[in-house]
């Protein structure tokens, strides 16, 4: 196996894919000549040619509409957003057309939409939201966010073979910062199976995307002061492996979800109410949460740091959850 | 606007490359679009259709017109007042019935009502409310056909004059100009957007002139003369499928009907109305195959058969049972095997 | 007092503020001649012209986005979407521009914009859908849904008033369906206080629009069997009226939340999780909720009442909490 | 294009209503323009700033210009090459320099980066990341004077050659056009969107060509020559505020570095950046200038004096210390007082 960055095995999924079905396309701003803003399809436009990889207008809407009629056609779309916070300019086609068409007319729509996302690198308010929670809440689409390059690479291509459409949350801040062993060739990694990313027997911590890395942080302090956390990666929060969550705080009876997107109103909040609505009588304790605070992300980092969720955060709401 | 030269009917067709069976055919398509949309209008007094209600009256010639003139292989992507889309592509009406009325046999199984319909089968592709968010889709659509090197293979979006101000119709338009993909972009002027008149909605003389702005060419034509919109739609077509890029064909008629039911269109000048019910797309139809040969005896078989058949149609649809409530949340998520055979 | 419906109600809340202050004037589609849609703005654009009714091209962007900047030049902007379901098309620049604009810069935007949502008549897919929590979601909205036509007015008066952009939810279904007394002349109902619709002891219903008339038909029913329902018409979910909450719920010590988006992302599972983590103490059961199904919204009557909350739902889930 | 006329410098000036001192200013506030850029690539070697950092070099004449020919009740939203309409409507360098590092005495007070920046007191509106999601704001800026009958007033709203295609830019220029609003719409037409050439993103000759789909004028103006840039702008804004409607005023340039800091802009054919040189709106300025009287010692002091200028802004930035991070969430909603009395 090969070591590659988490936008290794990104860019290794894509490619392999491509290969494999020629209906995969991709489109998106930047993407061809210049390999996207982070580099993700480097050299992509010279393998596939320019009908492959298309460099679009700017244009989010005509992006993600594309996709949607190809998909109509029998074509594996894959469209870029330059960053996540840019889908907010093709919200209306993703949640008005693509995610309902199947319910209503029964044409699948097979499509994926990549969206760099996160913060922790003063992108500022623009180009470092989590926009997770939002297309979770909204039935048809698919939201998924692997944490590590081998999810990556396996949901990669899991998403291109998907018949609905589905968010691919690639977070920036994972992108050349993680590293780790990436099968080769061609594999999948299956939506709505969590990940025990750390086994532990005294509290559960949910997280997804970069919060993993933050959980593990968290847990590893945590076992100096005798802590023992169980850290469950959700890899894709739509669909949701409650089953997994059920068993882990079945077990723990303490749970924590860790996410990035803002407090009120993320997706976190589902969590925690199916949590206590399910595992009433398991819970020792409040479930917890730690997310963003609920406002913009801001630039200057003193500010950021103070918005975003910290280690130090977790820690220390993992050490009230096991006092309680 | 472009004008239809003057020919006799018979020159005219061959012209066009059409035979007497195709002309009666589309002039048949006018009269079953027609007869859906009255006798849906029946429907909704009688507590039959629930919701709102509303047709393309006056638009049935541009619409069955476009709709001749694509080839089966081409996707189309037509909106509210375009029923006769449908019909002319062989959706049977006893289906759109069953849709307006929320029965299962309908093309969305009672999931969705009116004309929100489409069958992949016949290549057309459901709309969604939110206009015209159908029309990039059609550009992804010709943007298959291109990357798949399909020669023979356009694909047709719709657009109202009061929609052509969306975002959507911007970003479809000029990301299908600046790639040149094999798409016809049909513009249905019937002057309104619900009660907002053209002046209000866009700054130039034809809203189709926003064709302008993307470096492609726009084409006026009377939306009453089914004849005139055929040929304006093939040139573009047959453009298009040449690699020279997108047209849009605008064609002018009147909303012959409120927006909806509930609407009774006051803001409409009443001289407009009779004007344009001079003009009437199937009565125009009408005369030119009756000057073109067909005789009263026939004209009024072609018009029963049509009635006939609408009244089986309908019993049809009557006899479609409501959809079981308890699949009601089922089917939001395709599986896998659906992408190889999907429902529709 | 005058006997209004909730359609009146509105009208006469926009009507009186648009007299008081001329720097209040409305825009959206066929509001002027027409009157709108539903009728709400019948008969403006005689009393007070084409400038301050302004009849737009069928741009929801250009609407909002119009609007956020009418305010910023000292305006009162109210825009009208024709339904509710349109605002996806204006969701980039209401969460973009006119959401962060005064936490970036300092500069207020005080604007409203009307929706009139909500389903229950077979309006479809597209012409029927809750919005609320999508908004709720987003840091600086303001997102205020009206039961009764006095709160109707008076949070008319508030929303154009407040320096914030403030999505006001105008339920459809109400619109002709519900009357009630209405005070003459200016008055305003402040954000952020619910309102006990129905004092109880048994347990609490949060619901707040629509549902708060659904839930009172619960208690009725309910209170035959002996189950004493506390309903609060919340009023506003953002801001969010936590404390009446937890006054009621420690009352009550159960807790039911009713919401009319669905179910998995809506609002109503963030009320739920605050309830539990903040209230785990007090509550007796596991808090339920009822609310739409995860699915858009169908046409056929038989398929929407099996998606939407119905009565009897609530009193169903209700029955199970006094039982538990 | 339009062309200048050939004149002298002193002609030419009178012929735009302005006067030597006039000229200086424009002059001046390029070479801070460029300054504080120049000073921001140092800063961010440094460390310095957070983030990424992009400049508008080769774009400080037009921006300048375009705000020179505004009035101070006139609002502007300009975007992401545009420093020079801040530089020139007054906002103190330091407080951009403090912008860019994150601290306190940036107009967002550390809460977003670069040229994220306005001063309502200066009438300019910060701009979002989102193209051009600004320019619907200016069209209601102009509405509002409209709706106000306020004579005098015009908006002014910056869009990209390349965030031209995106639907805000559609619908507001569709809206201000149907509505003849006061607003002049100010192209920056450098000639790539990020990596993207114009012909990817346009189907016309130049971008400004949309104005037609919108029944409007459009001007395409050499953005290096700020006399010309004024000049045009000026018009556009006299057509405005006498209700003759809006207009698209293309001021051509090239964008002469990288989209931003990690961009070497390989994909930009060398001998276009070296002919683009050739043509600097700050040495055309110049020439200009001295051609027009201004002599070479005085140029020396115009140019001393900014440098100077800019150290003592930066050393003022410096000093200014970092947010508070308790206030980090504060002031999500304004509370009814700052309505009255908003923080800019
Ligand atoms: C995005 C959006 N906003 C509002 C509506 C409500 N609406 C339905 S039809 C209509 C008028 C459409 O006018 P036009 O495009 O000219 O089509 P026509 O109905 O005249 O055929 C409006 C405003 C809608 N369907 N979609
Ligand atoms: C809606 C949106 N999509 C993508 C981006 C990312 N982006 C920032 S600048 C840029 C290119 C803009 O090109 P143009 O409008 O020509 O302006 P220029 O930067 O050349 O001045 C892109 C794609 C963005 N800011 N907004
Ligand atoms: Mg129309
Ligand atoms: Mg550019």
């Amino acid at each position: 196996m090969a070591q590659m960055t988490y936008l290794q095995a990104i860019s290794d999924g894509l490619r392999e894919e491509m290969r494999r079905d020629e209906n995969v396309f991709l489109i998106g701003e930047d993407i061809g000549n210049f390999g996207g803003a982070f580099k993700v399809t480097q050299g992509f436009q010279k393998e596939f040619g320019e009908w492959r990889v298309i460099d679009s207008p700017l244009s989010e809407t005509a992006i993600v509409g594309a996709c949607t009629g190809a998909a109509l056609a029998g074509m594996r779309p894959v469209a870029e957003m330059q960053f996540a916070d840019f889908v907010s300019c093709a919200w209306d086609h993703l949640t008005t057309v693509s995610a309902k068409q199947y319910y209503r007319m029964g044409t699948p729509i097979p499509m994926t939409v990549r969206l760099p996302c996160g913060g922790g690198f003063s992108g500022g308010p623009f180009h470092s939201q989590m926009y997770d929670g939002y297309f979770a809440h909204v039935p048809g689409l698919k939201v998924v966010l692997p944490a590590t390059p081998e999810d990556a690479k396996g949901m990669m291509i899991e998403a291109i073979r998907d018949p609905n459409p589905v968010l691919f949350f690639e977070h920036k801040h994972l992108y050349r910062r993680i590293k780790g062993e990436v099968p080769e060739g061609l594999y999948t990694v299956p939506f709505g199976k969590a990940r025990i990313a750390r086994e532990g027997a005294d509290v559960t911590i949910i997280a997804w995307s970069a919060m993993v890395h933050v959980a593990m942080e968290a847990a590893e302090q945590l076992a100096s002061e005798g802590i023992d956390a169980e850290v469950l990666d959700m890899r894709t929060i739509s669909p949701l492996d409650f089953e997994a969550i059920a068993t882990s705080v079945t077990k723990t009876s303490k749970a924590l979800v860790l996410y990035e997107d803002t407090r009120t109103g993320g997706f976190g909040g589902e969590i925690s109410a199916r949590i206590a609505e399910e595992l009433f009588e398991t819970l020792d304790a409040p479930v917890r949460r730690v997310a963003t605070a609920d406002c913009p992300i801001p630039f200057a980092p003193v500010l950021e740091r103070e918005v975003l969720p910290q280690t130090a955060d977790v820690v220390e709401a993992i050490r009230e959850l096991s006092a309680y | 606007m472009a004008t239809t030269a003057e020919a006799t009917p018979k020159a005219r067709l061959r012209e066009l490359g059409l035979d007497r069976e195709d002309a009666i055919a589309m002039y048949r398509n006018m009269l079953i679009t027609r007869g859906i949309e009255e006798r849906g209008h029946i429907l909704f007094r009688q507590g039959k259709i629930p919701g709102s209600f509303y047709t393309g009256r006056g638009n049935e010639g541009a619409a069955v017109a476009v709709a001749s003139a694509t080839k089966p292989q081409d996707h189309l992507c037509p909106l509210q007042r375009d029923m006769g889309v449908h019909v002319t592509r062989g959706l049977e009406p006893w289906r759109i019935f069953a849709q307006y009325m929320g029965r299962v046999g309908g093309p969305t199984r009672g999931r969705d009502g009116n004309v929100h319909i489409g069958d992949m089968k016949l290549n057309i592709v459901g709309m969604v409310s939110h206009l015209p968010a159908m029309l990039p889709v059609a550009v992804g659509l010709a943007l298959s056909y291109r990357i798949r090197n399909e020669a023979d293979r356009c694909a047709f979006a719709w657009s109202g004059d009061g929609a052509s101000a969306r975002g959507d119709f911007h970003e479809g338009v000029n990301l299908a100009a600046v790639r040149k993909l094999p798409v016809v972009f049909i513009m249905d002027n019937n002057q309104w957007a619900y009660s907002t008149p053209g002046n209000l909605g866009y700054n130039t003389e034809h809203p189709s002139d926003r064709a302008k702005g993307y470096g492609i060419e726009n084409v006026v034509v009377d939306g009453t003369d089914a004849m005139a919109v055929y040929e304006a739609v093939k040139a573009a077509r047959d453009k298009a499928v040449e690699g020279g890029g997108p047209t849009v064909i605008e064609a002018v008629t009147l909303r012959m009907e409120g927006h909806a039911v509930h609407d009774d269109a006051f803001y409409v000048p009443k001289e407009d109305f009779e004007t344009w019910a001079k003009k009437d797309p199937i009565e125009k139809m009408r005369a030119f195959l009756l000057e073109g040969g067909v005789s009263e005896d026939e004209d009024e078989e072609i018009r029963g058969g049509v009635k006939r058949f609408l009244v089986e149609q309908l019993e049809k649809a009557e006899a479609s049972p409501e959809p079981d409530p308890s699949t009601a949340t089922t089917g939001v998520y395709a599986s896998p095997e659906e992408l190889d055979n999907p429902h529709h």
